[in-house]
């Protein structure tokens, strides 16, 4: 139960991360916001590919972020870049943790 | 080859002489692309069915999966003609007809596909009547199924 | 079996030190507990069929699949592509034990020179390997048709997988797939365990969920949802799409150490592959 | 030409039980290729025909709705050991595929 709390917390934490960054973009151009968000996701994305956990729904999640700038929704192609990073970035801090805390999960011992 | 053509067609102009109702019946087309059941089968029969006891329709109350139900369908029916069976909430209800000859014992079992829960009626044409029974069939959503 | 373990650990001291956590044998036992203690009516071999072993509904249609299986289809296909010889005039049953037939049981081991776990899958691929064959793909098609094929000759076998204690990189390898089960994954933050220990025989969906213990006699499976013949890692990818993670490589290090651990808790019950599923 | 069928027949008493498997797509026409966004083409079985000795004992006709790789069982009465069982089908595109077993 603590471990889902704490599961939770660092999810909000991310979030609020993900919040300041959208902040800081109010004097950078639309375009330029999209790569750096886009950049971001990717970089996210490829850390924890490294450890071997992604979600399954953060591929699609950037590919429709590149999609959405294609087609001149750069706003949108911001927000579901900064979502794939947000998913990345959760998965990252999954596959960290239960890098220990798998012990937990062990009912049989 | 040839000769295995040749005898097949001898034997089939036996089949024809002893067994008349086989030269006309071909795939009834129309009713498996009829939307709703009973339209399929007025396209087949030309009749509505009447309701029996003596039929038994064995199908699953709750199907492990849609893709594939198995069914049974028999009768104790004299002079059966035809075993049909008809899924009432498929796009094209009309699933699967069998015409069977004098040589047949009057039961048939195949595996079918269900899109939704529905209603599943077993049509038996004996003696130049129609008759069915029916069983309401669940399609549930598979989770995991390991 | 602890009482046994923790005296002989404090005589073994260090070399129990070693292995602070529990051994496969243990693991094993404890598992064919768990599950004896939770479906007291269930006889030990019939964990090998998964969810029908006490989902009475939907083991009657399982049974009528069984009558006659979609996945004998494979198990010819697999036969004869077995039997065919690859350009060198060599064959698939030179690459093998007893040329094959009836080996499934000791799959996957670990071999020691290359340090990784073999299934039996990557077997059939490095055999055509060696042969100047193109490897197949892993999931489905001709790989899982042949694999179905050696396990239907293998059916009847105990499941034998061997963790030599003296092989530290086979204890590793086992240790690796076992944290794989326990450990959480994806967007719905699920393990294997929470499914398949847990909450083993409830109903997800409307479906039951299957023991750990017997989930790896039965493979490859013709699963009606697929209407294929697929690999056991195939099912690791779709179990892994189902809690949103994205599912690794079949024949990935971490799916053939999963392999190793699950193929090693059903030793003891016979194999039972190819196998039909809804 | 289509794949072989397999059969089992069992002599049960007064009537041979046939029992038969038919490899095949059995491929509805409702279902979506995800990538092309086009569902697969129709292709399934339309008749299967069954003969005792050459003789027509059973005609089906099937649609869309019956399973991939159908299973297919009926009894034939008075069926002896040494009839041959043919068992036939043909599907919406031409394809056609035959078995024939001598009852034991």
């Amino acid at each position: 139960m603590i471990r889902k709390y704490a599961f939770v917390t660092i999810c909000i934490s991310a979030l609020a991360g993900c919040g300041q960054e959208s902040s800081d973009s109010d004097v950078a151009s639309p375009s330029d916001t999209f790569a750096e968000s886009y950049a971001a996701a990717e970089a996210a994305l490829a850390e924890a590919e490294a450890n071997r956990n992604v979600w399954s729904k953060t591929d699609g999640i950037l590919g429709q972020s590149k999609t959405a700038y294609d087609e001149g929704r750069t706003d949108d192609a911001i927000e579901l870049a900064n979502e794939a990073r947000l998913q990345a970035e959760m998965a990252l801090v999954q596959a960290i943790s239960q890098k220990k805390d798998w012990k937990a999960n062990l009912v049989l011992e | 080859m040839h000769r295995r053509l040749v005898l097949k067609g001898i034997v089939a102009l036996g089949a024809i002489a002893a067994w008349p109702r086989l030269l006309w019946a071909s795939r009834p087309d129309a009713a498996f692309i009829a939307d709703n059941a009973d339209d399929a089968i007025m396209a087949v029969f030309g009749q509505m069915p009447v309701a029996s006891e003596q039929i038994k329709l064995k199908i699953p109350d709750i199907a492990e999966n849609g893709a594939v139900v198995p069914v049974t369908v028999s009768t104790d029916l004299a002079d059966v003609e035809s075993i049909s069976i008809v899924v009432v909430n498929n796009p094209t209800p009309f699933v699967a007809s069998f015409d069977m000859g004098p040589r047949m014992v009057p039961i048939v079992s195949v595996r079918i596909k269900m899109g939704q829960s529905s209603q599943v009626l077993a049509l038996v044409k004996a003696g130049g009547t129609l008759y069915s029974t029916s069983r309401d069939v669940k399609v549930t959503i598979g989770g995991c199924g390991g | 079996m602890k009482k046994i373990i923790l005296p002989l650990c404090l005589i073994g001291g260090l070399l129990c030190g070693l292995t602070a956590m529990a051994g496969p044998e243990e693991d094993r036992l404890a598992m064919v507990e768990y599950y004896s203690d939770r479906f007291p009516d269930v006889p030990l071999q019939e964990f090998a069929n998964g969810l029908y072993a006490f989902d009475t509904i939907a083991r009657e249609q399982w049974i009528e699949m069984e009558d006659f299986p979609p996945y004998e289809i494979a198990i010819e296909d697999g036969q004869a592509l077995f039997e065919t010889p690859f350009a060198n005039g060599k064959s698939y049953a030179d690459c093998f034990e007893n040329g094959g037939i009836g080996v499934k049981q000791n799959y996957p081991y670990f071999d020691t020179d290359a340090g990784e776990v073999v299934t039996l899958e990557l077997a059939i691929n490095h055999c055509r390997e060696a042969n100047g064959e193109e490897p197949l793909l892993y999931m489905i098609g001709a790989l899982a048709e042949i694999s179905a094929y050696m396990a239907y000759t293998s059916r009847g076998h105990e499941m034998a997988v061997k963790v030599p204690a003296d092989k530290p990189g086979a204890v590793a390898a086992y240790a690796a797939g076992k944290q794989f089960y326990y450990t959480r994954r994806g967007q719905l933050n699920f393990a294997c365990s929470s499914c398949h220990i847990q909450s083993a025989g409830l109903k997800l969906r409307a479906d039951r969920l299957s023991t750990t213990l017997g989930q790896a006699t039965h493979w490859p499976v013709y699963r009606s949802k697929w209407g294929e013949i697929g690999t056991l890692q195939k099912r690791f990818a779709e179990c892994n799409s189902q809690v949103w993670a994205k599912p690794l490589e079949a024949q990935s290090v971490e799916y053939r150490n999963l392999e190793y651990f699950l193929s090693y808790i059903s030793n003891g019950l016979e194999l039972n592959g190819p196998g039909s599923r809804r | 030409m289509g794949k072989p069928i397999k059969i089992r027949a069992k002599i049960k008493g007064d009537f041979a039980e046939i029992k038969a498997l038919m490899p095949h797509d059995m491929e509805s026409g409702l279902r979506m290729n995800p990538a092309t966004n086009q569902p697969y083409p129709a292709h399934y079985i339309t008749d299967v025909v069954a003969e005792l000795n050459g003789e027509v004992v059973m005609t089906a006709y099937w649609g869309q709705a019956v399973s991939k790789n159908p299973y297919v069982s009926f009894s034939i009465k008075g069926a002896v050991a040494g009839d041959t069982v043919t068992l036939r089908w043909n599907d919406n595109k031409g394809d056609s595929s035959e078995k024939e077993v001598v009852l034991k």
